[in-house]
């Protein structure tokens, strides 16, 4: 199972937990499982199937462009972080 | 509209005629008439030195200057710094050489002040550079490559007699 | 001279030909001469000269628009106002600079119901000439309700502040609260037990921070061109950062599709992240439709620059961290309240993230706030929110080290992270040059030299920026004569031509002269992310050299079948190919791989290894006690560019970046009445550094390769403008004892400092 | 820019006669470099500009046989750092003319027009006042001459009545152990408007042991240059060795009135005046000691 990290102000809907085990052979598919245990948070990440503006996926420490697409082995570890921009 | 006047004067060089308005700056003419974009326009109240030309041998803000004010006298623009030969002016060799430029807008209005300070300290320290450039704003180097790229000028030119001057005026 | 590339690597670098090496860039001698056109130097045949008419006031419900009087003046074309938008949906997109909700995006080009900051736009005219546009102007009438403007982060926080958008509800990552607010949205990013961590501490420093809006400070103002044609194509040019982002907004507010529009780049008098977002270039579109499809031109005044494009934000802050008394970091806490301008998205993210970043630490919590304020629509400047947030933290951090008798060096490399450390956000770190950074000053010869005299005091600080990637596209042409057309659309803001060609030449094995760059338009060159983030040289670049790979590929393939052997025996040796007894030149061999075909190769490359950024810097500076006047005598900027691919033109974004902290944390700021009306829409009272204000500003480059990058590139753009606010603030209280909070650390901000700590009064 | 007509005079009596039959809508053009900035950011209007620089003896530095300078109105800040009396007998004034504005700014500006625009942060005024310099003024009914601390009436307001024109500036020759000296105050090192300004001017006797007389002005720090009598009354006759700087400054702000702007804030300026007002009398002392000494001919930086 991947190991998510979940955001501060979202570990009050996960049980209070900072980082949980979820199964899933992607982004989309992980959020699907946190959501049987916990339900009401992937309103939270999702939304009209993507990725809510404003928020990213890294995977394994990569930021994902694929979003709820992007591949996860059993060993990954998924951060759910704000989006960020440059200049 | 008020009524247009003919400004003759010297540019680069070559006498030219243009028709404009009393209120067009020099600025205006150059680049909306003469079609010589070179002179940049940063602020349009002389506080940037895009648009720094030399008039009669003097710098001077062209945005700060009614281009009827000019009638029979002489003007250098960026244009007219190289030579007809394709032949940079020492000043734009050092500062594509020296890397002194990133975006390059204001680069002109620095190459003329460069040359004025040139023309009256020939060999200028650190200090004469800054005074004299600190009436061009630029926005990308920290203004250290181009104060470079001056000085280097400053000493080849010392180094040889003065008879590279690329300028035709 | 440039200063000395200090390689830090532990592996002997690579010997490249070409990269690493300072040639004179391609576009060098058109800059030079003057040839070079930018936006405003465009001219069309027929060409109509626009204006647009902006707010006076800083917020205020607008009543009536009356245009009938300027319409009706002769040599006006067109008039138009936000009637003439489509109505934009409310829908969230990220257009080039991060995501922004479209009906905001098309409020912020035309005022629709409100007006929300003094230089809102309301109106644009097209004439026949300035003069008569600008008549118009005059004619157009607006009637206003003025209403009471909110101007910081605390008025807007007032429980009976006025609300600048009535929808605004603050979203709680994806959660909205039930009464509106101007609060946009609050993030956090925390681990570890905050209060334990604070618990264990020998030390605790809270300092609360203020920061003031600045701005970009581009030379060339804004400049647009478009022209509509009968059959509905629309051609822009316009000097951008990004040409398909400028093409993806423009259809969005205008409900025009994608391919309806090209857009053509003029060369760009800097950006800095201020040429991302359109202001001009929908209004032009809008005005040639109107104007017979005649082009119409906009160009902004130097105040329009000031008081109606991003700037980026100014700032509340609030810093509390814990030492033990060996000065390892206990506990991290941070408050961040950005203002974003009138409408949401300041970089409070991006600041959250900068935060502590430098900093291992396994407790911290840190809170952003995205404020709304009357006050132009922040957009992004060089490393968004790095520069507020940096001198907060590092003000906080010096004065720890200062309590604990700490060498301020040596208090960040006993918390400095390293690859596998964690972000506040928790994304783990790659390889990074960040230890090296810190051990680079402390032995180079600014460091080691004694900084004697009254009233001077010398400040170090450090950065993080975590980069980007993004999308980049190009092809290359072979030419029969060897040498290679090479298209892209990075706008080149600062001699990407040269940083790209170079990569190009050395994944070819050709000479750098070889390589001709040309910047394409959306038609010619498939998609490319704005040149911003600190990715054109890292993900431009990674296209430049995938086009040499696959160039050189192809030639190999070719010769094989010319040569008839089998393609894994032709091999590259010296500047041409070999196999076996047969051997060309690199220019022979492109002759002869053109007789039958032609040759091009195309690529695009979305690469994810951008590897961070780290800088650390030191400042020795004198402060005058009788005028409050800070001069900076000395300045060295250390920074990890993973390869320097062109070492000058690192350097110059080094010290670009430093010249620009520099003005930020001693003398610019947006002055605004308590009106909300901007007082120093100048360049003469917006006070950017001159030469005379600077010394020559040392660099140091390290070179940690980033593993991301075939060449160890990673961006070297923005992490530079993040220390320096925090370097001077801590030069100044080491020179005068005083320690400043407030930014910018002007004359009489520093004046009242020291009053404050001798008892001082003017009056007395 | 809105439409004008420009009108180029040869002769002051051109330039009387245009500002006669135009009145109230004609502008003098000198330098430019206030007037076109103004004109472009509406702060000024003009359906007339009379340009007087094509006036020959506009443009004229006359060294007067009692030692004084007649300073033609269209002498540009350039033309004067380039003149060595001025530079080295005139000290208070080259400080104020060499800095304003930046070298470009200077190739236009002149003395006349930093004068006539009656800002109250102009550099060069408190130098003419503390150098006792007198207005020449032409008119429809002749010339008449007014003391420069007169000048100014409040922010861009002068003495000057529709129909009259600056010819020139008197400027009187120093007495013997004279020394003055400019200095202003200024965020940047360049490019800017005085936060705060102070000339003094200093004439010695008893061989730069005592002050004969001193006068002081101070810009920026009022609704126009101020003279501050004070100081002046309380230095005369007096041991230089003897004076309380502290006192000096404190006298400086006391004359202050300023305000807080943009610019800079009510507390800063009025203690900024006794700052620079104390730094310019030592300059202007030492000046006077080493008043055979001409100051250095570079730049000040």
């Amino acid at each position: 199972m991947a190991r998510v990290l979940i955001p501060a102000l979202l570990q009050p809907l996960a049980g209070g937990n900072a980082e949980v085990a979820a199964e899933g052979a992607s982004v989309g598919e992980v959020i699907r499982a946190l959501e049987v245990t916990f339900p009401g948070l992937a309103v939270r990440l999702v939304q009209d199937g993507r990725l809510r503006p404003g928020i990213s996926v890294a995977v394994d420490g990569v930021i994902s462009h694929r979003g709820l697409r992007e591949t996860v082995n059993p060993a990954s570890e998924v951060i759910f972080v704000a989006a960020l921009s440059g200049g | 509209m008020r009524k247009k006047s003919v400004l003759e004067f010297t540019l680069n060089g070559e006498t030219r005629a243009v028709l404009c308005e009393p209120q067009q700056t020099l600025l205006e003419v150059l680049r909306d008439e003469l079609r010589l974009t070179g002179t940049k326009e940063g602020c349009s109240n002389g506080n940037c030195g895009a648009c720094n030309v030399l008039l009669d041998g003097v710098l001077v803000n062209s945005c700060l200057i009614l281009a009827l004010e000019v009638q029979g006298r002489t003007l250098l623009t960026v244009e007219g710094l190289a030579r007809s030969d394709g032949t940079l002016h020492p000043l734009q060799q050092a500062f594509l050489d020296h890397a002194a430029l990133q975006c390059g807008i204001c680069t002109p209005g620095f190459l003329l002040s460069a040359k004025a300070l040139l023309d009256e300290h020939p060999l200028p320290t650190e200090s004469q550079v800054r005074f004299w450039l600190a009436g061009n704003l630029c926005r990308c180097t920290g203004y250290d490559k181009i104060v470079r790229a001056v000085l280097d000028v400053a000493r080849t030119q010392a180094a040889q007699p003065p008879s590279v001057s690329a300028t035709p005026v | 001279m440039p200063s000395v590339p200090a390689s830090s690597s532990e592996t002997a670098a690579p010997a490249w030909r070409v990269v690493g090496t300072r040639p004179v860039r391609p576009d060098g001698v058109d800059k030079v001469t003057g040839r070079a056109l930018y936006g405003a130097d465009l001219s069309l045949p027929g060409m109509l000269t626009g204006r647009v008419l902006r707010s006076p006031l800083a917020h205020a419900r607008i009543k009536k628009i009356d245009t009938s009087a300027a319409r009706a003046l002769p040599g006006v074309r067109a008039v138009v106002t936000s009637a003439d938008l489509p109505r934009a949906a409310d829908r969230i997109e990220d257009l080039g600079e991060g995501a922004i909700n479209l009906r905001y995006l098309s409020d912020n080009l035309l005022a629709g119901e409100k007006v929300l900051y003094h230089g809102h736009a309301i109106a644009a005219v097209a004439a026949t000439s300035a003069s008569i546009a600008e008549q118009a102007l005059a004619l157009i009438r607006v009637d206003y309700e003025p209403l009471a403007p909110v101007m910081t982060v605390t008025e807007a926080l007032k429980p009976d502040a006025p609300l600048l958008l009535a929808d605004l509800h603050t979203d709680r990552m994806g959660q909205r609260d039930a009464a509106p607010s101007n609060v946009a949205s609050h993030l956090r990013h925390e681990r570890g037990k905050l209060e334990e961590g604070f618990r264990k501490a020998a030390l605790i420093i809270d300092r609360r921070f203020r920061t003031e809006t600045v701005h970009q400070g581009y030379i060339e103002p804004q400049a647009a061109t478009a022209q509509v044609q009968a059959d509905g194509q629309v051609t822009i040019w316009s000097s951008t950062q990004g040409i398909f982002a400028v093409r993806s907004q423009v259809a969005e507010v205008l409900g025009l599709p994608v391919s309806q529009i090209k857009v053509v780049p003029t060369e760009i008098g800097g950006g800095f992240g201020g040429k991302i977002s359109v202001y001009l270039e929908p209004l032009a579109v809008l005005l040639s439709r109107h104007a017979g499809f005649l082009p119409v031109r906009l160009v902004m005044s130097r105040t329009e620059v000031l008081t109606s494009t991003g700037p980026t934000s100014g700032s509340d802050i609030r810093i509390r961290i814990g030492a033990d008394a060996e000065g390892r970091l206990t506990a991290m806490q941070a408050e961040l309240y950005y203002e974003a301008g009138a409408y949401p998205g300041s970089p409070v993210g991006a600041a959250a993230v900068v935060s502590f970043a430098p900093y291992a630490c396994d407790t911290m919590r840190v809170d952003g706030y995205d404020v709304v304020v009357n006050r132009p629509r922040a957009s992004a400047y060089r490393a968004p929110g790095g520069t507020n947030v940096a001198f907060a933290v590092e003000s906080v951090i010096d004065e720890l080290a200062e309590s604990l008798d700490l060498d301020p060096i040596e208090m960040r490399l006993i918390n400095a992270v390293r690859e596998g450390d964690r972000r506040p956000d928790n994304l783990p770190l790659s390889k990074i040059g960040y230890v090296e950074c810190l051990q680079a000053l402390r032995q180079s010869d600014h460091y080691r030299t004694p900084l004697t005299g009254r009233h001077r005091g010398r400040g170090v600080a450090c950065g993080y920026w975590g980069n980007w990637g993004g999308q980049s596209s190009a092809t290359a042409v072979l030419n029969s004569d060897g040498s290679v057309g090479f298209n892209v659309a990075s706008t080149d803001i600062g001699g990407s031509r040269a940083s790209l060609a170079m990569q190009l030449a050395e994944s070819l094995g050709i000479d750098y002269s070889q390589v001709k760059p040309r910047i394409g338009d959306t038609d010619s060159v498939s998609y490319n992310d704005v040149t911003g983030g600190s990715r054109t040289t890292f993900a431009t670049g990674w296209a430049a050299y995938e086009l040499g790979q696959k160039l050189s590929a192809e030639l190999r393939q070719r010769l094989a079948l010319l040569w008839e052997v089998p393609v894994d025996t032709v091999t590259r040796q010296g500047d041409g190919f070999a196999a076996g007894e047969k051997r060309v030149g690199f220019a022979e061999a492109a002759r002869l791989a053109c007789e039958d075909a032609p040759l091009m190769v195309s690529t695009t490359v979305h690469p994810k290894g951008y590897g961070a950024a780290f800088s650390v810097q030191c400042a020795d500076v004198e402060v005058d006690p009788d005028t409050g006047k800070v001069t900076v005598l000395r300045y060295t900027i250390v920074q990890d560019a993973g390869k320097a691919v062109h070492p000058s033109y690192v350097e110059g974004q080094m010290q670009g970046g430093v010249a620009q902290g520099i003005g930020w944390a001693l003398n610019e700021e947006y002055v605004y009445n308590e009106k909300g009306e901007l007082l120093n829409g100048s360049l003469l009272d917006y006070r950017m550094p001159t030469a005379c204000d600077l010394p020559m500003i040392d660099t140091v480059i390290v070179e940690v390769p980033n593993p991301g990058h075939p060449y160890g590139v990673r961006g070297v753009g923005e992490v530079n403008i993040i220390p320096p606010a925090g370097t001077l603030a801590n030069a100044i209280h080491r020179a005068t004892g005083v320690r400043l909070t407030a930014l910018p650390m002007s004359p009489p901000r520093v004046l009242a400092a020291l009053w404050d700590k001798s008892g001082y009064s003017p009056f007395a | 820019m809105q439409a004008f007509d420009y009108h180029p005079v040869s002769t002051v009596n051109e330039a009387l006669a245009l500002l006669a039959r135009e009145g109230a809508g004609a502008r003098l053009l000198n330098g430019g470099t206030d007037l076109l900035a103004q004109l472009k950011e509406g702060r000024r209007s003009a359906n007339h500009v009379i340009d007087i620089k094509r006036i020959p003896e506009l443009s004229e530095v006359r060294e007067l046989q009692d030692g004084g300078i007649w300073l033609g109105a269209a002498v540009t800040c350039r033309t004067l750092s380039h003149h060595a009396v001025w530079r080295e007998r005139f000290p208070g004034l080259h400080d104020a003319t060499h800095l304003i504005g930046g070298v470009q700014i200077q190739g236009r500006a002149t003395v006349v027009g930093n004068l006539c625009n009656a800002s109250p942060a102009a550099d060069s005024i408190p130098a003419l006042i503390v150098h006792r310099v007198q207005v020449c003024i032409a008119g429809p009914s002749g010339l008449r001459r007014v003391p420069v601390e007169g000048f100014c009436t409040a922010p861009g307001r002068t003495v000057l009545l529709p129909g009259e024109v600056v010819v020139a500036l008197e400027v009187p020759p120093p007495p013997a152990e004279f020394g003055a000296a400019y200095l202003r105050f200024i965020p940047r090192n360049e490019m800017d408007i005085a936060v705060a300004g102070a000339a003094v001017a200093v004439e010695l006797g008893g061989e730069g042991s005592r002050f004969q007389s001193v006068r002081v002005a101070l810009g920026a720090v009022g609704p126009t240059p101020l003279a501050v009598d004070a100081i002046g009354a309380r230095l005369a006759g007096r041991p230089v060795a003897e004076v309380s700087l502290d006192e000096i400054a404190s006298l400086a702000r006391a004359a202050a009135r300023p305000i807080s702007d943009l610019r800079g804030t009510l507390a800063q300026r009025r203690h900024l005046a006794g700052v620079l007002t104390v730094r310019a009398l030592r300059v202007a002392i030492d000046r006077a000691r080493r008043s055979v000494t001409p100051p250095p001919l570079s730049p000040p930086l």
